[in-house]
């Protein structure tokens, strides 16, 4: 009998994403800065040390390229680790490992070997945090063949999606918005469903515009869209991306404008457009606007709410188009 | 000889300063008065910028910080025997560094506060800006060792960073290339016993740090890093062999992080209070304290001078950062290049 | 009296920007990896450390972010170093250095510090090397706010971009293809001239379609153009993006092919593409088409030629929109 | 005590079989008669694999090329001394190995011949896919040495590298993660004293490359790479100790790369002759053949068949490689992810 679902926000159904997949299978293995004794500095893998042990969630030195060369071996190995980096800003010493190794192992060996792994990462701004604690470079990992990008947007998403990475035969790349860790509660059922990756969702519909956003974007579309007949995607993974669904809300409205605070000069809505403009610019009815991040690094906390599209620069967007 | 020794290697500690306020005066070094009197002051006003950054903090005024209590005389020690034109690599946690190299306080205020402007060094220090990612900004020292040496300037370059530091691919890249150009530099590690929740132990399994400098050709020395006169002679050694050619050094100052990691951070749920506790007699102000009161230093009216002189300071910058005007929000973009780009030119109108 | 030009290689064209720049200036500085008394596993600095002695080209440990991390602090301290990376597969150790570090020392101290960095690499497919000799990653740099990113497809602008690179006051990605370095000779002044950063250069004037390519692939698409009457752009400077010079091409021919050997999910051609979808949309009369490699990890020289854009894939993308 | 010895590390040097072909008995392992001989043959076999493939290259039946030749006692010497389910880990300069672990000699050609098939290992074997950027492999060992002992199994995971391979930061975080969890891993740095042209001693001022494994917690000896049995007998014994749980081992083969750095290099440019010749005497087959000769287990009459046997295995093994059908094109897009993605799905019509 599941038990009832629980009103709980990402941080909790990301832990419990987790431990369900750690007692569905043995090998599946946390590793990390933190993730142990202390549950890690936002607590995503609070108490599954004590449940586990140390042999399962094991407490790594500060050595983010040695966190994932290592989990890397374990996974081919055929353990499935989930490798978590603290924060995005610190991925970037593990680019190597992950595109010139975890990307490549299947590839380099002709299906002899493959990578199993999940790296997760607290992602993007709104937190007012330190320098280099507000990363959002999603791009780079989609620019990278043999690596998947997922990014939840809502707690149930969030632990449906991370199974499904776990279960994944690939690496990919789990990103978690920090703004979004305990912004939402929702109802997030106990029991074991996943929900599949390379699969956009619309989370509403409408006619005259299409708002393309993941992660924490997604809610400040939600927001400015008030008012407006809007159809609102939420990609969820970047890569494989679910050009259909795009295509098909393209078709119907014919307006586009896509949201993301990575900086706008080749961040994946630049892929986005991209795609539009080669194979549905037929439907268009003006041009493809993305709301981004400035061609600058985030700012410290005094600017920080700055840097973000705000609602106001995103309906700006949407009355250009919708007036074009 | 089919089985042979052919490198053998030697780890040494250094201690001048006991927890009872005893020197080995052997190991002295030579320090005036009003010089180790300069060093308690700054120590106490690093103490109390700690204090009210924490204060500060708690209020919302400023946003994460990284407290150095435990660690002032690894900081003040070490910054004492620099001169203003060396150049010095920080990492987070080097309030007690900045304000014993002079740095203007309520910029320190500032940069916590979340503004970049607080990273503006004075023309007349060598501050690098602060290097969040732990261990990176390595290979920066080691560079700009090698090009004071290729400059023919005599100045050395100093980074500091943590125990945590040492694990990272950085640590070892920028060593090699500090020992195998011989540059003019001096590493600083605060071995806390923490790196956030990873005990010293379970960052490296090798017996020491100082250990490690051995792998670059080039000496590592412990220090108990609560000692102020052991920090400051290690640290005056080496600026001198790597002022005079003869290479990098490289300092573990044996310490501990006497609270959280930082105010985001919660120790009690990975350290015991005992462990915390068995360092409180260690404590690097006390320590000299006794020594100057024994030397006759030290008086609790001069104690009270220095904390109001202290309180004084500190009361100043926090008012004159509070005087400061708000960043331009198109400040984030402008600093990017040189000139901004067509796109960013476009994108600064939104302000 | 300016010396007579001589027809040379892109080896050469860029070894003589080298020379010329260390005699200008005392601050410029070489070092890498077999830079020294190899003179480069290209022959790109053969010759500079005979000239210049070995404290100004430094043969370095192997250690990609470690030589990157060293520059970082040289430029910082007042040189002007130029950092080659052996091949461009190994610069995704540097990654974290060049983006956490060299891209944001400029913005960080608010203009007190700055960097000028030249970071050289091969890159590209072509010469049937090992595994990661043949990367086309510049769409990487490209989403980095503080880099700029370069690319030569001919010896003389090789030699004026070179030189305006290390005179730059910020970090600049110089890419080498190694597919061109010794494929074309021309007429290269021994004199002091410079060619601009952030300008595009129109190759072959057209009416009916812009291509616009780089590198080694603006070679091949000069060839796929052939009896069509085609506008060919060379970016040369990728970032800062020249939108003026394609905009106003784009304007004139109303239909788009671009060409790059990198795979195409997040290739740098998605930015151009997007840039025009976003500001260009009114004058298109074909969707924008993009010629690329494959999303996959490039091959082993066995089947490196089906892998980049070859004469037929960009003739048949030609034809598609001119006829669209 | 304030200054004080708190750390002292010995490092060690292995040397077993000498140049003119004497062993120290004392350390001598325990090998069989026939063993030996089957060391002495898979010497020859690689070397007769490595002048064929320098011989295709220059047909250009094969792409660059990284010979072996010098270091066949440490890439034999060592392989012999792993079981079929040790986990390897190479870099791309360790042919010596894959004959020696019994892999299909045809698809090492296939592979230097540009074609990936030539990494599917087969089933009964565990080497991981050749290592093309330097030292970034080392992690990738200690992590399967750490999931071997999560899952219990008894086997060690295994890392080749170069000297050069020394100075990235992988080797020290993957190092370092090896010696913190304890895994049952051996790292093997075959320090042939050339990274390209770059000589061991720019390559690290370190005085050797075996005590860089003190600063991880565990132990590093240097052995003669030319001495076979010195060889065989450190990887026996790292073995040994990692199986049983004590952790993970640094071996130094100090050896002597002999020829260019690969086909596409000429080592002429940056260094002497004479360095060359000096390590002439010292070669690896020679020395061995010299023991065995004086054991009576060497004759002109073996050397002519153990000769003609590794020549007809190679002449098998390239005419097998040949009669090979050329790839799919599309294989370089099917094997990206266990299953094509859309864009890949409409990408590979193309072929
Ligand atoms: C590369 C990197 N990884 C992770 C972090 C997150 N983080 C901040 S401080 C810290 C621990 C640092 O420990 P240590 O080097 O000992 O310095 P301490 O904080 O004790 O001064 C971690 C993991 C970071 N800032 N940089
Ligand atoms: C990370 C990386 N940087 C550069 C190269 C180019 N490269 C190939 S081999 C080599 C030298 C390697 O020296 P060493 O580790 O001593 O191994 P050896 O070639 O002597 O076997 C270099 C620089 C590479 N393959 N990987
Ligand atoms: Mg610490
Ligand atoms: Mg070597």
């Amino acid at each position: 009998m599941p038990e009832e679902p629980k009103r709980i926000n990402m941080v909790q159904a990301i832990n419990l994403a987790l431990r369900e997949e750690m007692q569905r299978d043995g090998n599946v293995i946390i590793l990390g800065e933190d993730v142990g004794t202390d549950g890690g500095v936002f607590r995503v893998t609070d108490g599954l040390m004590k449940e586990f042990g140390p042999e399962r969630v094991m407490d790594t030195p500060l050595s983010e390229s040695g966190i994932v060369g290592t989990a890397i071996g374990m996974a081919v190995y055929g353990l499935r680790p989930v490798a978590e980096i603290q924060f995005m800003g610190f991925i970037y010493a593990a680019l190597d490992q992950i595109y010139a190794h975890a990307a490549r192992i299947r590839s380099r060996s002709r299906g002899r070997y493959s990578c199993p792994l999940v790296v997760r990462t607290p992602y993007g701004a709104g937190i007012k945090p330190p320098e280099l604690h507000s990363e959002s470079a999603e791009a780079f990992f989609c620019h990278m063949p043999g690596v998947k990008v997922v990014v939840p947007s809502t707690p149930y998403n969030a632990k449906g999606l991370l199974k499904s990475s776990i279960r994944d035969p690939d690496p990919v790349i789990f990103l978690e918005s920090t703004r979004l860790y305990r912004l939402i509660k929702e109802e997030v059922p106990a029991d074991d469903y996943t929900v599949p990756l390379g699969k956009a969702r619309i989370v509403r519909e409408g006619r005259d515009v299409t708002v393309i956003s993941w992660g924490s974007m997604l809610h400040r579309s939600l927001q400015a869209v008030e008012g407006i007949d809007a159809e609102v995607l939420d990609l969820m993974t970047l890569n494989p991306l679910d050009e259909e669904t795009i295509f098909k809300s393209v078709r119907k409205t014919g307006r586009v404008v896509i949201v993301h605070e990575a900086p706008k000069t080749c961040g994946f809505g630049a892929e986005i457009s991209a795609a539009i403009a080669e194979d549905a610019m037929l439907y268009l009815k003006a041009p493809i606007m993305r709301v981004t991040g400035y061609d600058a690094v985030i700012p410290l906390p005094r600017l920080e709410d700055y840097y973000m599209p705000t609602i106001s620069r995103v309906r700006k967007a949407l009355e250009e188009v919708i007036k074009y | 000889m089919p089985e042979s020794i052919i490198e053998s290697i030697n780890v040494k500690r250094l201690e001048i300063l006991d927890v009872n306020g005893d020197v080995d005066s052997s190991l002295m070094p030579a320090l005036s008065d009003n010089e180790i009197k300069r060093m308690y002051e700054l120590l106490v006003l690093a103490r109390t910028f700690d204090e009210r950054a924490l204060h500060l903090q708690r209020e919302g005024r400023l946003g994460t910080y990284a407290p150095i209590l435990g660690q002032e005389a690894s900081q003040i020690g070490s910054a004492f025997a620099l001169e203003k034109t060396d150049w010095v690599f920080p990492s987070f946690r080097e309030m007690g560094v900045y304000i014993a190299m002079g740095y203007p306080i309520h910029m320190l205020f500032q940069y916590w506060g979340g503004d970049e402007r607080g990273l503006i060094t004075p023309s007349d220090l060598n501050i690098f800006p602060i290097c969040i990612p732990v261990g990176t900004h390595i290979p920066h020292a080691a560079g700009a060792a090698i090009a004071a040496k290729h400059k023919g300037d005599k100045v050395a370059a100093v980074a500091y960073f943590g125990d945590g530091g040492t694990s990272k691919g950085d640590f070892h890249e920028g060593f090699n290339m500090a020992g195998v150009f011989k540059a003019p530099a001096v590493f600083i590690c605060q071995n806390n016993q923490w790196a956030i929740s990873v005990p010293r132990q379970r960052q490296s399994a090798s017996k020491t740090l100082a250990q490690k400098a051995f792998s670059y050709g080039f000496e590592g020395i412990q220090v108990d890093g609560n000692d102020i006169f052991a920090v400051y002679k290690a640290t005056k050694d080496a600026l001198k062999k790597a002022k005079s050619g003869n290479g990098p050094t490289f300092i573990e100052c044996f310490t501990y992080r006497m609270t959280h990691h930082t105010t985001a951070d919660d120790a009690t749920r990975y350290r015991k209070d005992d462990e915390v506790a068995s360092w409180k007699p260690r404590d690097p102000v006390l320590r000299l304290k006794l020594f100057m009161a024994k030397k006759g230093l030290w008086t609790e009216q001069y104690q009270k001078e220095t904390e109001d002189k202290a309180k004084v300071i500190i009361d100043k910058a926090v008012s004159e950062e509070e005087s400061i005007k708000p960043p331009f929000p198109g400040d984030m973009i402008s600093y990017t290049y040189e000139k901004l780009t067509p796109r960013q030119a476009k994108q600064i109108k939104d302000f």
